[in-house]
C-alpha cells in the first residue's frame, strides 16, 4: 500500500465549460490545464469563487471527481450550501473561477490487486469512481456501499453499477435502494468481497462508524474527512483534527495538507472539535496553570 | 524587478530588504507551503507563523469564520515551540535564501525574552517580530499591546536578550484608545520597528447553534474589512513620528492588503514595508504579483524609489 | 407582522416598542426621504441624524469613500440645530406616527443637557441617544466616550436634563480599550439603554493624489465590514451585565445588519434592539425586509417572542 | 419656468434587457417596470450592482438617457470609471440590478416656446435629447454644444442633428468636430439662437464656466451636477455642494434632492471641495472657538 506521489498543485484561472444539474448537486467541469494531469483519487480542488469584487475571500474545496489529463478538464460535484457553493451555482459556462488543484493525500493505492469497499455518503462518492478504476485496473475487486438522505442526493449509482456487480445502496428516507444507513450493508459487503481496504468519504459521524466496522472485520479504513477549510493549501492553520502519530501522541494535524485522507483508526473522532487534555500541547493552552512550561 | 524603481526597503538602521514584500504572521506558515506558489527568496522577508518557547496545541475548531471581505480566525498560536523551529525549519529556510522574520510570543515576559535569545546568531533570521498582541498572564490576561507599560518591559526585554544585529519589530493591536501611545512605548523601549495592525477582536454568532460559531468564542477579525482601520494607524503613529512624538522607525503595515494599488497606500500612510496575510488564502501568489504591481503603480507616479513614496500622503504636494 | 412571534422590544424600563427595528443615526436624516421607500410608523423607532444645540455646516466633501463590504464617511454632523428640528422636523414625524429616537451632541457636557433639556415633553420622542462618539473641547479633543469619567459626567448631565418619561441611551464607540469600562460608566450614570457600535476611525488614501481621500482626514468605517467588532461589543457588555459588572439596560445594537439573520446574531449576543445604517444607502426598503426576515428567523428556530432570544448565545443549552 | 413634479421614486430589481458599446461608453437598458413613466429629461437612476456578496455597498448614479413608459424601460450611457462602472460593463442581458428611480430634480421646463442651448461634456449628453424633444415640443428652438476629449467620448451627435440645425461639435483633440472646449461655440449659439436658457451637464469646470457665459449673455444656466453619491436620495449627506440660497446665505445642498440640476449662478464652484467661512454653520466647525456657538 503506497502513498501516491505528492505533485506540485498549479494555480489556474479556470474557465467554466459545462455546468449542469446532476440530481441535487451540480456537476461543474473546469479547463484546468496542467493541473488535470497531476491528479490522483482522493485529491480534491480549492476554488476561489467570485472574482476580485466579492465579499467572499476564502477557498472552497471540492473532491476531484474525475480529471482528463487529455481534455486538461477537472470535474467536480458539489451541493449548494452557504454562499459560495450558492453563487457557484449561479455561475454559467465561460465565466471564470481561480483553481488550485490537485490538493491533499490521495487514496493510497495498492501496488498489486486488494479487494476494497468503497463508502460513501451523498456526493462523498465523487471521487470513489476514479479510485474503483484503479483498483480494478491493479486487478483487485471493488464494492460500493452509497446511501444518502434521499434519492436525489445519491451521486453515481449508474456509474457503480456499471463497473462492478458489488453495489449497495441506502436512502435514509427509503426513497431509492434499501432504508437504513451505509452502515447497514457495510459489514456483508465487507464480508462478501473478503476486502482488506475500506475507503470511504462523508461525514464525520459515518468515516467514524465506518472505521469501527471496518476495524472490527480486520480491514484498514481509509477515510477522506470534511473539515471547514480557508485556504485549502496548508497555510491557515483552520483545517485540524485531532490525529494520533505513529508514536502514539496525539496532534492537531490540518486535513489539507496531512488528509483528507487519513488512516480512519487514528482520527479521534469522538474528540473532534475539542482540546482533548493529552494532546500534545494542550497544556499550554491554560493561561491560569503556574508553570509556564 | 526592473523598471528602475529601486524597491529596497528599510527593515532597520542597519538591515535594508530587496523589497518591501513580507508575508503576515499566521498567514504563511513557516514557509514551506507558499514556497510551492512563490520562491521564498523573491520576498524581502518571510514572517513566521508566531513561535513561543514551548509545544502549544491551539485551540479547538471551529477556528474560523469567513465575515463579509474578512474573516475571524482563533487558531490559538499552534506550534511546536522555538527549538523545533529553529533546528527543523529555520535550516530549510536558510538554505531557501530566505530573509526570516521570526514572530515570537510568549505569556510572560521572560518567555519573549527567551525564544529572542534562541535566535542568537542564525542563519537566515533578519529580523524578530514581539506579537506583543497577546495576553499577559502576569497583568490579569490583558493583552500586553493593550497596556503602555506592559509593551514597554517587554520590548526592552526581547531587545535586551536579542542578537544586536537583529532589528526588533513590536506587533501592535489597533484595539485600544490611542496606538500611538503604544508604539511611543514600544520605540522608547528600544523597538527598531512596528508592525501594524494585528487583527480586530471579533465576535460571529452561528444562527443555526445559536452559539459563538468559533471554539474559542471571539476571534481575530482580518482582511480586507479592516483595510481602512489599518491605514489610520500607520498614518496615525507615522504622523506621530513626523510630529516628534514617537521616535522614528520603520513601520511593516499590514490589514486587507490584495494588491499594489493597496500596499501603496500604506505605503504612502508612512509604512516602508507591507505585508500581506488573508490575500494569501485566497491568492497564495499573491506576493509577487502584489510586488509587480506596487512597482507599476510606483513607476506611473513618477517615483523613482519606494523611498519617495514613503509617508508622501502626510506632505501637501 | 404575524406568524405569532411576539415582536415587541423594551427600549427601557417604561417604553415598549412593537419591534425591534431601529435606523442608525446619520443613515436616515429626518426619515422625509426614507418615509418615501417605508412608512416610518412600521419601524419600532426611527433614530434622527445626530442633532447640536446650534446649526452645523458639516465638513467639506470628498465626505465619503467606498471600501471592501463598508465605507467610510466624514459628514462631520451637519444640521440645523435643536431648534430648528423641533419646529419644523418632529412634528412632521409625529403627525406620521413615528416614534422618534433623537440622537444628540454637544462639544461640551453642557450642551448635551441643553439639546436634552429642548425635547423635554415633545410629542413623537421616544427617547434620547447621546451620541458621546465625538470630540469633547473641554477634554483636549478626547472622543467623549473614549474616556470613561466624561462619558459619566455627561450621560449624568442628560438624564438630569431630559424628561424622565425619554429613555436616555448612550452611543458607544467602539475605538476603545475597554467598551466594558465605558458601558459600565454610563449606566452608572443613568443610562436606561446602550447603542453599540459607533463608526471605527479608518482612512483611505487616494492613490491618485496621493492624499487622504476624505477632506477631514479620518473617517468613520461603517458597513457589514465592522459587523464582527460590533456582534463582540455587544457580546462582551451583555456578558458583563450578566456578570453583574455591568447595570442591565437594553442594548441598541447596530454595525453592518444588512438582513434578518445579521439582526439575529445582534439579538443573540444581547441585542433587544436593531438599527440598521449603510444598509440603507444600498437598499432603502431594507428596514420591513429585515423585520420579516427576522421574525421567520425567529419562528424558524421555534422562539415565538424576540425577548427569549435576547442574549441566548450566553447560555450553554 | 416650472419645476416639475417630484414623483415617488420606485425601488424594482431590474433585469438588463440590453447592455452594448456606444462609442467609449456602454448603452444598458433596463425594464424599469412603473418608474419608466415617471421619468422627466434630467432625472437620474441610482443602481446598486453586484448582489448581496458583492463588496460595493455604494449606488451609483447614471443620468437617465431615454424612459419608454410603454415599454417600460429606461436607457443609461455609461462610461467605465471605477469597480462598480467596471463590474456593471461585465453584466449581460438577463441580469438583475436593483434600480431607484426616478431621483433628483430634473432641468426645469418652459411653460411656454423658449429657445435654448443644451451643453454637454462626453455622457452628459445622454439626458439632454428628452429635453430638447420637449422645449421643441412646446415650440422653443434648441441648439446643441457637445464636447468631449475625443472623437468616441462624444455620445449623440447624430441624435442631436436629426433634431435641429444648430448643432456644434468639438473635441480637445480635434479627432471629431472642431478643436477646442464646449465654450468656445458657445456664445456664438446663445447669439444665433437669442436663447434664454442654457442647460448643461458635464464635469464641474465646465459647468462653471458655462454659466458665466450663460450669465454674461443675460441667459439662465441650468447645470446638471455630478458630485459623489454613496445612497443618491438623501439620506447620507455626502454629495452636498455650497449653493447660495434666495436668503442670500451659502449652505450645503445635497446634490441628489437639491440637484442634480441648480441654478448654475447660485452654486459657489469655487468653493466646491472647500469650508468656504461664511456658510452657514461653518463657525461651528471649529473645535476651538471659544464660544460655543
Ligand atoms: C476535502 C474536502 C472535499 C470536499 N468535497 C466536496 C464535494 O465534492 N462536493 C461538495 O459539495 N462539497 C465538498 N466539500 C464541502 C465544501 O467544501 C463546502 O460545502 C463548501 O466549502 C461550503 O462553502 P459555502 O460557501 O457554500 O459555505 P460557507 O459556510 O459560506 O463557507 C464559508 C467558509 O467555510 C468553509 N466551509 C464551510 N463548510 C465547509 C465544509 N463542509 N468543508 C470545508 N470547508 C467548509 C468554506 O471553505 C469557506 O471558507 C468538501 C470539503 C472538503 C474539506
Ligand atoms: C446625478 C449624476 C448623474 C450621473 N450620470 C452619469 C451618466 O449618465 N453616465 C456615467 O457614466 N456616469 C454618470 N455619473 C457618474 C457615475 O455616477 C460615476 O461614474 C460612478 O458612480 C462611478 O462608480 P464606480 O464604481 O465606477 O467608481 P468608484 O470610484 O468605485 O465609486 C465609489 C463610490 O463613489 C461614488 N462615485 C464615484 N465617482 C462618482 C461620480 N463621478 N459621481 C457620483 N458618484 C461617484 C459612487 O457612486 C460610489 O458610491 C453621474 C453621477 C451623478 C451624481
Ligand atoms: C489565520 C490567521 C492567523 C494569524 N496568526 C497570527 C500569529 O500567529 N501572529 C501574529 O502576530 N499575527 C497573526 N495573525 C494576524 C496577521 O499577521 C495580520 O496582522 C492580520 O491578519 C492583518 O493582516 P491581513 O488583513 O492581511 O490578514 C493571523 C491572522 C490570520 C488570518
Ligand atoms: C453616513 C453616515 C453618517 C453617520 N452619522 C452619524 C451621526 O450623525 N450620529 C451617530 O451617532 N452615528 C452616525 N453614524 C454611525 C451610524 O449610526 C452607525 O453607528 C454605524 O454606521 C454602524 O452601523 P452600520 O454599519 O449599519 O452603518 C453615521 C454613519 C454613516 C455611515
Ligand atoms: S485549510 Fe488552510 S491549513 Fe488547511
Ligand atoms: S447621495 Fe446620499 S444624500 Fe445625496
Amino acid at each position: 500500500m503506497s502513498r501516491q506521489p505528492r505533485p506540485k498543485p498549479k494555480q489556474v484561472a479556470a474557465e467554466i465549460l459545462a455546468l449542469e444539474p446532476a440530481g441535487a448537486y451540480h456537476r461543474l467541469v473546469l479547463d484546468a490545464g496542467d493541473a488535470a494531469g497531476l491528479v490522483s483519487p482522493g485529491h480534491f480542488a480549492a476554488l476561489a469563487i467570485g472574482g476580485r469584487e466579492s465579499s467572499m475571500l476564502l477557498r472552497r474545496a471540492f473532491s476531484i471527481h474525475r480529471a482528463d489529463p487529455a481534455a486538461r478538464t477537472i470535474e467536480l460535484i458539489f451541493a449548494e450550501h452557504g454562499k459560495g457553493t450558492k453563487a457557484l451555482a449561479a455561475h454559467r459556462p465561460g465565466d471564470t473561477v481561480d483553481l488550485i488543484a490537485p490538493l491533499g493525500n490521495p487514496f493510497p493505492l495498492p501496488d498489486g490487486p486488494v479487494d476494497a469497499v468503497l463508502v460513501a455518503g451523498g456526493y462523498g462518492s465523487a471521487p470513489m469512481f476514479g479510485l474503483a478504476e484503479q483498483i480494478l485496473d491493479r486487478g483487485g475487486r471493488v464494492g460500493f456501499v452509497l446511501g444518502a438522505g434521499s434519492e436525489d442526493k445519491l451521486f453515481g449509482v449508474e456509474i457503480a453499477r456499471a463497473m462492478t456487480p458489488y453495489v449497495a445502496v441506502v436512502t435514509d428516507d427509503g426513497s431509492y435502494g434499501g432504508k437504513g444507513r451505509v452502515t447497514d450493508p457495510l459489514p456483508g459487503m465487507i464480508r462478501e468481497l473478503g476486502a482488506t481496504e475500506v475507503h470511504s468519504c462523508g461525514p464525520m459521524p459515518m468515516l467514524k462508524a465506518v472505521t469501527e466496522i471496518a476495524t472490527a472485520h480486520g480491514a484498514r479504513s481509509h477515510t477522506a474527512v470534511e473539515e471547514a477549510m480557508a485556504c485549502g493549501i496548508g497555510i491557515c492553520m483552520t483545517c485540524v483534527l485531532p490525529v494520533e502519530g505513529e508514536d502514539g501522541v496525539t496532534r492537531f494535524l490540518r486535513s489539507c495538507t496531512s488528509g483528507p485522507v487519513f488512516d480512519g483508526a487514528r482520527v479521534r473522532w469522538d474528540d473532534a472539535g475539542t482540546l482533548p487534555s493529552d494532546l500534545e500541547g494542550a497544556d499550554a493552552m491554560n493561561p491560569h496553570r503556574e508553570t509556564a512550561r | 524587478m526592473s523598471k528602475n524603481i529601486d524597491m529596497s526597503a528599510p527593515l532597520g538602521a542597519t538591515v535594508t530588504l530587496p523589497n518591501p514584500i513580507s508575508t503576515a504572521s499566521g498567514c504563511a506558515g513557516y514557509g514551506r507551503e507558499l514556497h510551492r506558489f512563490v520562491p521564498l527568496d523573491a520576498l524581502g522577508t518571510i514572517t513566521t507563523k508566531t513561535i513561543m518557547p514551548y509545544v502549544r496545541s491551539g485551540r479547538a475548531t471551529p477556528r474560523m469564520a469567513e465575515t463579509p471581505s474578512g474573516m475571524l480566525n482563533s487558531i490559538g498560536l499552534q506550534g511546536s515551540g522555538i527549538d523545533h523551529f529553529v533546528e527543523h525549519e529555520l535550516p530549510w529556510l536558510a538554505e531557501r535564501g530566505a530573509r526570516v522574520l521570526v514572530s515570537i510570543a510568549g505569556e510572560r515576559t521572560e518567555e519573549f525574552a527567551e525564544a529572542a535569545a534562541r535566535l542568537k546568531g542564525q542563519p537566515g533570521v533578519v529580523g524578530i517580530e514581539a506579537n506583543i498582541s497577546c495576553p499577559n498572564v502576569a497583568n490579569r490576561g490583558l493583552v500586553f499591546a493593550c497596556d503602555a507599560s506592559s509593551s514597554y518591559e517587554t520590548i526592552r526585554a526581547v531587545r535586551a536578550a536579542a542578537d544586536p544585529a537583529q532589528p526588533v519589530y513590536a506587533k501592535l493591536t489597533p484595539d485600544v484608545t490611542s496606538i500611538v501611545d503604544i508604539a511611543a512605548a514600544c520605540t522608547e523601549a528600544g523597538a527598531d520597528g512596528l508592525s501594524m495592525i494585528n487583527t480586530l477582536l471579533g465576535l460571529v454568532i452561528d444562527t443555526e447553534t445559536l452559539r459563538p460559531h468559533l471554539a474559542g468564542t471571539t476571534g481575530g477579525l482580518s482582511g480586507p474589512a479592516i483595510r481602512p482601520v489599518a491605514v489610520r494607524c500607520v498614518y496615525q503613529v507615522h504622523a506621530a513620528m513626523r510630529a516628534g512624538a514617537v521616535r522614528r522607525v520603520p513601520i511593516l503595515g499590514m490589514g486587507g492588503i490584495t494588491s499594489g494599488r493597496d500596499a501603496l497606500e500604506f505605503v504612502l500612510a508612512g509604512a516602508s514595508g507591507v505585508a500581506l496575510g488573508t490575500v494569501l488564502f485566497n491568492d497564495p501568489s499573491a506576493p509577487l504579483r502584489v510586488l509587480r504591481e506596487l512597482e507599476s503603480a510606483l513607476a506611473e507616479r513618477d517615483f523613482t524609489s519606494l523611498q519617495q513614496a514613503i509617508g508622501r500622503a502626510h506632505t501637501s504636494n
